[in-house]
């Protein structure tokens, strides 16, 4: 089997596929946030294998990098937020996060 | 100094509502002062538009500056016959009311010296602007300082009346916008380019169902303003909400911007559609005139009867516009004048009354003659010119209005039918006011609170005279005003008539209606002249052609 | 003053009573009484004097038109143009333009003349009012109204006076406000009478719109001599054509008739009389004014006024005629049983106006209008008298007859006069009244050919009218002997009149004489219903007045028998002297039979004490159903109108907000379920096939064809629209074709254009022998160029193209106009204009698109293709509007 | 894509796929953070086979490095309470969205499976030039490509960088006894003013009902 661009592209799109089920389904605000970095890490290997099929430059490379600066920098801001919100309602069910409603 | 004049006029209350924004909030005597000064420095500034040429219908004291050539957006300023008086009453008013005001608002009197200048501003921009983009922008400044009038300054309700004034004028007028749009897209792919300028719009040729829609677009916004049966519940809530000064604007003024409206831009833009829905309107006026004086007559509020009371007086206008008659429109112009004189003076009266007592229930008065023989002279003399007594400003308009009604060709067989119903308010205008009358002066004084009301002061004198002047002033001498519109609304209707008979292809119509109209110019009966059209575009792809014939959704 | 005035002083008659009005009314109420009333009996006064000497002019200019032609002797002023109906190069002027005629200068005369007596009466019965300079003031606007009401030239004009009698009525009546009952008097008045103007206001529209005038000598110069156009049927709109046509009403009958609505109403006819007997509630004088010489009158006087048009609508004339001899007879009989002065006084009134209209519809102008003139005399000085009763016994307003009697001996000059008014009104030989009844009986008796369709009219009027005669004759000598003679029975018991000011002093005194300042006007006016009819009266018949008016009204063919006058004179007297020795038998002499008579018919006697419960009737009826009409209309609109438009919109916003807000539960997890199922909807949509072709331009028969991209579509291409794919399943979504002429099939284009439809385009296919469908309107009116032929033109397809049958239409080929009936062919790539309608024949092709995507769902779409293509043209302006300055 | 490449593209997609699965299904959140180790691992495979050396390593240094860590420091924090005992609840929503997410993945991974490109040959390196080699995502031209043409995104990068780290310290510091007593404090003002304001409506209300609506 030869091996295609659209290949990566099925797979990254159904790597981003579980991220989002496991962002939608899953209660746990630590989980949630990992099927964040899922859903990111997906599009980076889309960049990255478009960018394998337009070599002139390193767009698609230089995007998954910024990306990636961009995932540690929410994971890091996202993580403050669960262990406050944790010491809050001492729990990490996103269920609790509600005090916006009403 | 004169090509600017009309700038000046909308320019100066803005410069001065400038002036007091940064005055200090504690100099009331100041700011009071600057502000009625102000105003009528524009009224005496706005008497030198009467030099104007209006023996022809072209717009005087014309002015033009493109604002975005992109879209063809224009600063064009003008006024002609239709729009003189209109201006001059906004000038002449305005001062008044705010003057009649002085002392009844206490607080926040920056804010409200302010809200007036601003609202005088737009209103008159509105009756002078001649690009519909302009003339959107006035209207929608204007409802902003009147719906602050009535919910800071208001009654006890005035937050609901406040919301409801700006949620019915904003219905109407959201939808005159979207076909303000349509109609410059129209243009756009007729031309090959925008313009949201008055003439060049109407030039537009459109096919009737086309103009249907978008004339009951222009109708409703303009009809909510009026306003007509049945959308006219707004003004009552509005009138007794208001502060005296905002009652007397909102009826003197700002109600004529929606007949204006209709004689300014929804009747030459859209002659067809206006045409077909026109009996339809008459119609609806003639029961405006019926109804609101029935409704008139059950109010015990004296400014809710006055409110229903401008409801019958705007149906007359309405059936005058309508008539398409010279008679008939020059009568409803003069309407408009005679209803913003007379309604104005009474809501003036009823704000010198509720200001000695605190309530504007009929059933609290009673005997008032006695104590206050002025006022009451003066409330009488209003009366009777808001019934239509003749000699008086209100009947020179009502039989204007009444005989162009009557002798209407657009109206066909209803327009006799709709004079006689419509002369049926005069007799139910003589019920409800003389109601209101005998209620508060006539009869023994039995409410012990009225024996010591003071009669009227000198200020409140000084406000009514004037207007008192005018009512005889333009009922024993009403070629004064009529002379300077004769011009306009010959133009108005002949033109009108003119595009319908282009227009409208319907054969059994043309018959009429080139009796109307006299053929001039090379311009023979029907649609001869059509065969060279001023402008033609070609559309140069074929696929274009192939899509239009599909009907648009390849 | 010398005898020689301009006819400019005409304007200065009605100048003067109303600057008096401006002057008391502004200032009075600082100035001293004296000022009050000297610049108001001034000012009338002065009005008077000008009145005097432009009527002598008027008699000379008279007897100088008489010898020359039957030219109308008038004498006018024109002061300025106080507005114009303007439509389409025709102008109605209505100029402020004051005219004196034989008719409106003996009118002004008695307006002048009586009103100077009562304004003279008032400084003596008013002496005591406080706000006396009020009363001057409104005095003074009434007489001046009225004479604008008899000098104004046209009817707008007349109508200025017409509303301004009709509201001085209503501030004069409800003077004395305090008493809301008079405050209602006076507003019931002031309504009555517009209803009346809404007729008024109507009828003047239908003439002005036949006779192309607003000016009564128009109007009446065109009845003369253009009856026809009035006694056509009602058809409004353009000549020819009509739009509103009410078969059977003429344009005179309905004029006149709407008139007459105006003339019910200010002159207290059936229906609209009711206003009048409470007009009672104003001061004595102000009754007088009402009654005798002012406002009641203009309804006779607008009949006279427009004579020649109400001769020329029978049936109206029948209407007035009956209306008032029903009148007549009903305020008669509420007269005979009434009990206070000014009541017994008020439905003579309305009685008596009865017999003018009676007179005048039944064609006898002249008589009708001699009554108005007598008529002003007597009961003038009866009104003035009965105030000087009241004002004599300190009654106010009420005074009841059965606690009077025996004033002779107190007051004697205001005895005689009374007595001789009496007399007048009742007819008795040789008093003014006497003169005028007799013409108006005699009216009656002679219709002529006027009521040809029910000749039973003439009769039973005169009958009406003899039944009236006596019953005034009865009902005023009653008045008289309860009043007068005998012994005084005490006077009334007023203990409460505070608003009425000069009564106390009085009220228990013996009665006594009033001063100089009322009695001589009671005098003068005594002298008048004498004398009044002398003037005009030759021996036994009125010649000279009907001579003086002739010019100025229509004049009715009456012929009567020799005898007819001595009937007339006959049933005259008979009514006269049964009425008063019925009186005499009843009331001198005490006799028991008024009581036994009241015993007998109690509900009828009550039923006329009641005034016959019209007031209440109307109370009940119409009022009723207005006031329902108001109660429901302000509920209607408060709940109903009110409620649809905003509660009704409110709730709706608030069902949406609720159900909107549903989704804004604050969980995240909701908003990603949301979010994913908005990003699933999308995507399906990304992915579905989309066949969304395009075309450049084409060259010749070549067409380069595109699609839109989509995600990992293909496509295919069926270029000829036979339904088989010319290519196969490919990435490239461009493709060219090259069309043979075979693969087009022939279709017509009609583009239809002009002013109404911008433009739009219309493909037919048409195959063989197949007929293409047009209207008029798609052809628009410049299709025909012979208006006699409608049939349209027949387009019918062929093998090679289209053949056009023009049945006349014209039909531009290319740039050259075809003969009128010659058929010609259309091929491919040609086309033609009929009317305004574009025609081309052209090839038509339909290209079908098909596109798959990644799990092989094909989408299809055809479209049209026009080859050769067809130039379109849209239509940006109509090429200028005369006149119009864009 | 030589055979040899196939072969590892299958292995590292499956082992990605698989441990995709695993972080999102497995209960305990240390486990699930293990398989997301996995995941980028198996990721940063695939990124070798796309030429793509540098981001392979800065994956496994940044994600596996720090990104995890600090996911693995948080369980820690937390403690016991971070795996939370399942929920039935919203069962339906939770359903109905994975339901709709796996349709919206098929339909994507389906209509971009045959997408197709011709991959251009890439030079290689050469055994002599070592760290200097020019290759496609090698270092050197990465870093070429990075520091020239993106340097100012790359520069911006690091502010956001600080401000991420000062926002998380700022978020997950909590807070001191005093701010505590401040903002509670606060809140009771506020609560009174409210009440304030309620109570003065309340009685306009009152007063507008005594009119009767006129």
């Amino acid at each position: 089997m030869q091996i295609e661009l659209g290949h990566f592209l099925a797979l990254s799109a159904t790597i981003f596929g579980i991220g989002a089920i496991g962002f939608l389904v899953r209660r746990n605000v630590l989980v949630q946030l990992m099927s964040i970095e899922l859903m990111l890490n997906s599009v980076n290997l889309t960049f990255v294998a478009f960018n394998r099929y337009a070599p002139q430059n390193h767009l698609g490379q230089l995007f998954a990098f910024f990306v990636i600066a961009v995932a540690a920098a929410e994971a890091a801001v996202g993580l403050a937020i669960v262990l406050s919100f944790f010491r809050l309602r001492k729990t990490v069910h996103s269920d609790r996060a509600d005090t916006l409603k009403n | 100094m004169s090509q600017h004049l009309l700038s000046l006029l909308c320019g100066l209350p803005l410069l001065s509502a400038f002036v007091v924004l940064f005055a200090p909030r504690q100099m009331v005597g100041f700011i009071r002062g600057f502000t009625v000064l102000s105003m009528l420095g524009t009224f005496f500034l706005s008497l030198g538009l009467l030099d104007g040429h209006y023996a022809t219908a072209a717009f005087q004291f014309p002015e033009r500056h493109v604002l975005v050539p992109t879209y063809g957006i224009t600063y064009s300023v003008g006024v002609d016959g239709i729009s003189l008086w209109l201006v001059l009453l906004t000038t002449f008013m305005t001062p008044l009311a705010t003057y009649a005001s002085w002392t009844n608002v206490s607080t926040k009197v920056k804010e409200y010296a302010i809200s007036f200048l601003l609202l005088e501003s737009a209103m008159l921009g509105a009756f002078v602007a001649l690009d519909l983009f302009l003339f959107y922008v006035f209207w929608e400044l204007m409802l902003v300082p009147m719906v602050l009038i009535i919910g800071i300054w208001g009654g006890v309700q005035r937050i609901y009346a406040a919301v409801k004034f700006f949620l019915f004028t904003m219905v109407g007028s959201v939808l005159m916008l979207v076909a303000i749009l349509y109609l410059v897209a129209q243009y756009k792919a007729q031309t090959g380019h925008y313009s949201f300028e008055l003439a060049e719009l109407k030039l537009l040729l459109l096919p009737v169902h086309v103009q249907v829609w978008l004339f009951a677009a222009f109708a409703l916004a303009f009809a909510i303003k009026v306003p007509m049966f049945p959308l006219h519940t707004w003004l009552p809530d509005a009138h007794v909400q208001a502060p005296t000064g905002g009652s007397v604007i909102l009826a003197a003024v700002l109600l004529k911007l929606g007949t204006y409206g209709f004689l300014r831009f929804a009747m030459p833009l859209f002659p067809s559609g206006s045409h077909r829905l026109g009996s339809s309107i008459a119609l609806l006026a003639v029961i405006g005139i019926i109804y609101g004086a029935y409704c008139a007559w059950r109010q015990e509020d004296v400014k809710k009867l006055v409110a229903y009371s401008s409801v019958s007086h705007l149906g007359f206008v309405m059936l005058g516009i309508y008539s398409v008659s010279q008679h008939g429109i020059s009568g409803a112009i003069l309407q408009m004048v005679n209803h913003g004189i007379s309604t104005g003076a009474l809501f003036l009266l009823v704000g010198v009354i509720y200001e000695r007592r605190h309530t504007r229930e009929l059933g609290e008065f009673g005997g008032l003659a006695k104590v206050m023989p002025a006022y009451a002279t003066i409330f009488v003399i209003v009366t009777m010119s808001s019934v239509g007594l003749p000699a008086t400003n209100g009947f020179v308009g009502e039989f204007m209005i009444l005989a162009g009604a009557f002798m209407s060709e657009h109206l066909g067989k209803n327009g006799p039918i709709f004079a006689f119903f419509a002369a049926t308010g005069v007799i139910l205008a003589a019920v409800y006011m003389l109601h209101a009358v005998l209620r508060m002066f006539w009869g023994p004084l039995t409410n012990p609170e009225n024996e010591g009301l003071s009669d009227l002061t000198r200020r409140e004198g000084l406000v009514l005279a004037p207007l008192v002047l005018l009512i005889f002033y333009i009922g024993l001498y009403p070629n004064g005003l009529l002379r300077d519109m004769n011009a306009s609304v010959e133009a108005f209707s002949r033109e009108y008539t003119a595009k319908l008979i282009a227009g409208d292809r319907n054969p059994d119509r043309r018959d009429m209606l080139e009796k109307a109209w006299v053929p001039s110019d090379g311009l023979g009966a029907g649609g001869a002249q059509l065969e060279q059209p001023a402008r033609e575009v070609q559309l140069a792809r074929a696929g274009v052609v192939a899509r239009t014939l599909e009907g648009g959704t390849p | 003053m010398n005898g020689d005035l301009d006819s400019k002083w005409l304007f200065a008659i009605v100048l003067f009573p109303l600057v008096g009005a401006l002057v008391n009314g502004l200032f009075g109420r600082k100035a001293g009484r004296g000022a009050v009333h000297f610049v108001a009996v001034a000012s009338v006064a002065m009005a008077f004097v000008i009145a005097l000497v432009m009527f002598k002019k008027l008699i000379g200019l008279h007897a100088h038109s008489l010898g020359n032609s039957e030219e109308h002797a008038v004498l006018s002023f024109n002061a300025y143009e106080w507005f114009s109906l303007s439509n389409g190069g025709q102008t109605l002027s209505i100029p402020v333009k004051f005219v004196m005629d034989e008719l409106s200068g003996v009118m002004t005369l008695v307006i002048t003349g009586i009103g100077l007596l009562i304004h003279i009466y008032s400084t003596g019965y008013m002496s005591e009012e406080p706000s006396y300079a009020r009363f001057f003031a409104y005095l003074n606007l009434f007489t001046a109204s009225m004479l604008i009401l008899v000098l104004g030239s046209s009817l707008p004009l007349m109508f200025v006076g017409w509303e301004g009698v009709g509201l001085c009525s209503y501030l004069l009546i409800g003077f004395w406000f305090e008493n809301e009952a008079y405050a209602k008097a006076g507003r019931k008045a002031f309504v009555a009478n517009r209803i009346g103007d809404f007729g008024v206001i109507l009828g003047m529209f239908l003439l002005a719109v036949v006779c192309g005038s607003f000016e009564f000598a128009d109007i009446n110069r065109f009845a003369m001599e253009h009856a026809p156009a009035l006694t056509s049927a009602v058809a409004l709109g353009p000549k020819g054509t009509p739009f509103l046509v009410f078969p059977g009403i003429t344009f005179a009958t309905a004029a006149t008739l709407f008139l007459f609505l105006g003339c019910t109403g200010k002159s207290a006819q059936l229906p609209l009389y009711v206003w009048l007997p409470d007009a009672m509630a104003g001061p004595t004088p102000v009754s007088a004014l009402i009654h005798a010489a002012t406002m009641v009158t203009s309804g006779i006087y607008l009949i006279c006024r427009l004579s020649p048009v109400f001769a020329l609508a029978p049936h109206t004339m029948a209407v007035i005629a009956l209306t008032g001899a029903v009148t007549a007879l009903l305020g008669a009989t509420v007269g005979l049983v009434q009990n206070d002065i000014k009541k017994i006084l008020a439905y003579s009134t309305v009685s008596q106006l009865g017999f003018m209209f009676a007179a005048v519809g039944c064609g006898a102008f002249a008589a009708g209008f001699m009554h108005v003139y007598t008529h002003a005399f007597f009961k003038a000085c009866l009104f003035l008298g009965a105030g000087s009763v009241m004002h004599a016994v300190g009654a106010h307003g009420d005074a009841d007859i059965r606690t009077l009697g025996g004033l002779r001996k107190y007051m004697p000059t205001t005895h005689w006069t009374f007595l001789v008014s009496c007399l007048a009104i009742a007819g008795f030989p040789g008093f003014s009244g006497f003169f005028s009844k007799d013409e108006i009986l005699l009216g009656a008796l002679s219709t002529g050919q006027l009521f040809s369709f029910a000749p039973w009219l003439g009769p039973t009027i005169f009958g009406m009218l003899f039944l009236g005669a006596t019953m005034t004759a009865f009902y005023m000598f009653r008045l008289y002997f309860l009043t007068f003679c005998g012994e005084y029975r005490g006077g009334p018991h007023h203990d409460d009149h505070d608003d009425h000011g000069h009564g106390d002093e009085h009220a228990h005194h013996d009665p006594h004489e009033s001063p100089a300042q009322m009695t001589v006007p009671l005098a003068i006016l005594g002298f008048g219903a004498i004398a009044a009819g002398y003037v005009w009266v030759g021996i036994a018949h009125f010649e000279p007045w009907v001579k003086w008016l002739a010019p100025a009204l229509a004049e009715l063919k009456e012929e009567h028998g020799a005898t007819a006058p001595f009937i007339a004179m006959g049933f005259g007297l008979t009514a006269c002297f049964v009425g008063i020795f019925t009186a005499y038998a009843f009331y001198f002499k005490g006799s028991e039979t008024p009581a036994k008579l009241q015993a007998a018919f109690p509900r009828l006697h009550s039923l006329l004490m009641d005034k016959w419960r019209v007031d209440e009737l109307y109370e009940v009826t119409i009022l009723g159903f207005s006031r329902f009409l108001a109660w429901f209309a302000a509920g209607f609109d408060k709940y109903v109108v009110d409620g649809l438009i905003t509660e009704v919109t409110s709730q709706l916003v608030m069902v949406c907000s609720f159900i909107t807000t549903r989704f804004q539960n604050g969980l995240i997890h909701s908003y990603g379920a949301i979010m994913a199922a908005g990003t699933l909807a999308l995507t399906f949509y990304v992915v579905a096939p989309h066949p969304r072709p395009s075309m450049a331009d084409p060259e010749g028969l070549k067409v380069k064809f595109d699609a839109e991209h989509g995600l990992a579509y293909t496509y295919r291409w069926d270029f000829d629209g036979d339904g088989k794919f010319d290519t196969e399943w490919s990435e490239d979504a461009a493709a060219q074709h090259q069309y043979a002429d075979a693969e087009l099939k022939r279709g017509v284009v009609a583009v239809f254009e002009g002013a109404a439809y911008g433009r739009s385009a219309e493909l037919s296919e048409l195959k063989p022998g197949e007929r293409l469908h047009v209207s008029k309107r798609d052809l628009g009116p410049a299709w025909q160029v012979d208006a006699k032929d409608d049939s349209l033109p027949s387009i019918v397809a062929d093998a090679t193209g289209v053949l056009i049958q023009p049945n006349g239409a014209r039909v531009m080929l290319g740039t050259t106009l075809q003969p009128g009936n010659v058929k010609m062919h259309l091929a491919l790539g040609e086309h033609a204009t009929i009317g305004d309608a574009r025609l081309s024949v052209t090839g038509v092709v339909h290209p079908r698109l098909s596109v798959r995507n990644a799990f092989g769902q094909e989408g299809a779409r055809s479209f049209d293709l026009v080859l050769p293509k067809v130039e379109s043209r849209i239509v940006a302006a109509v090429a200028g509007v005369p006149g119009v300055a864009p | 894509m030589t055979t040899a490449g196939s072969v590892l593209f299958l292995i590292c997609a499956a082992f990605a796929l698989l441990a995709a699965l695993g972080t999102v299904l497995v209960h305990s959140p240390i486990r699930a953070a293990m398989c997301l180790l996995a995941h980028i691992v198996a990721l940063s495979g695939l990124f070798l086979l796309l030429h793509a050396h540098l981001l392979a390593m800065l994956q496994v240094l940044v994600y596996a490095g720090a990104v995890v860590v600090l996911f693995i420091f948080v369980i820690m924090l937390i403690g016991p309470q971070a795996a939370e005992p399942p929920v039935l609840r919203g069962m339906v929503v939770k359903t109905g969205s994975a339901a709709i997410m796996l349709l919206f993945t098929a339909m994507l991974a389906f209509s971009l499976m045959p997408a197709h490109r011709d991959a251009p040959e890439l030079i290689p390196c050469t055994a002599t030039e070592g760290a200097e080699c020019q290759q496609f995502g090698g270092v050197s031209a990465f870093a070429q490509s990075l520091f020239m043409d993106d340097l100012v995104p790359f520069e911006l990068i690091s502010v956001l960088l600080t401000v991420a780290v000062v926002g998380a310290m700022a978020v997950a510091r909590g807070r001191t006894v005093e701010e505590t007593e401040s903002i509670r404090r606060k809140r009771t003002a506020e609560a009174d003013t409210l009440a304030a304001t309620t109570a003065r409506e309340k009685a306009l209300a009152a007063e507008v009902s005594a009119h009767g609506g006129h």
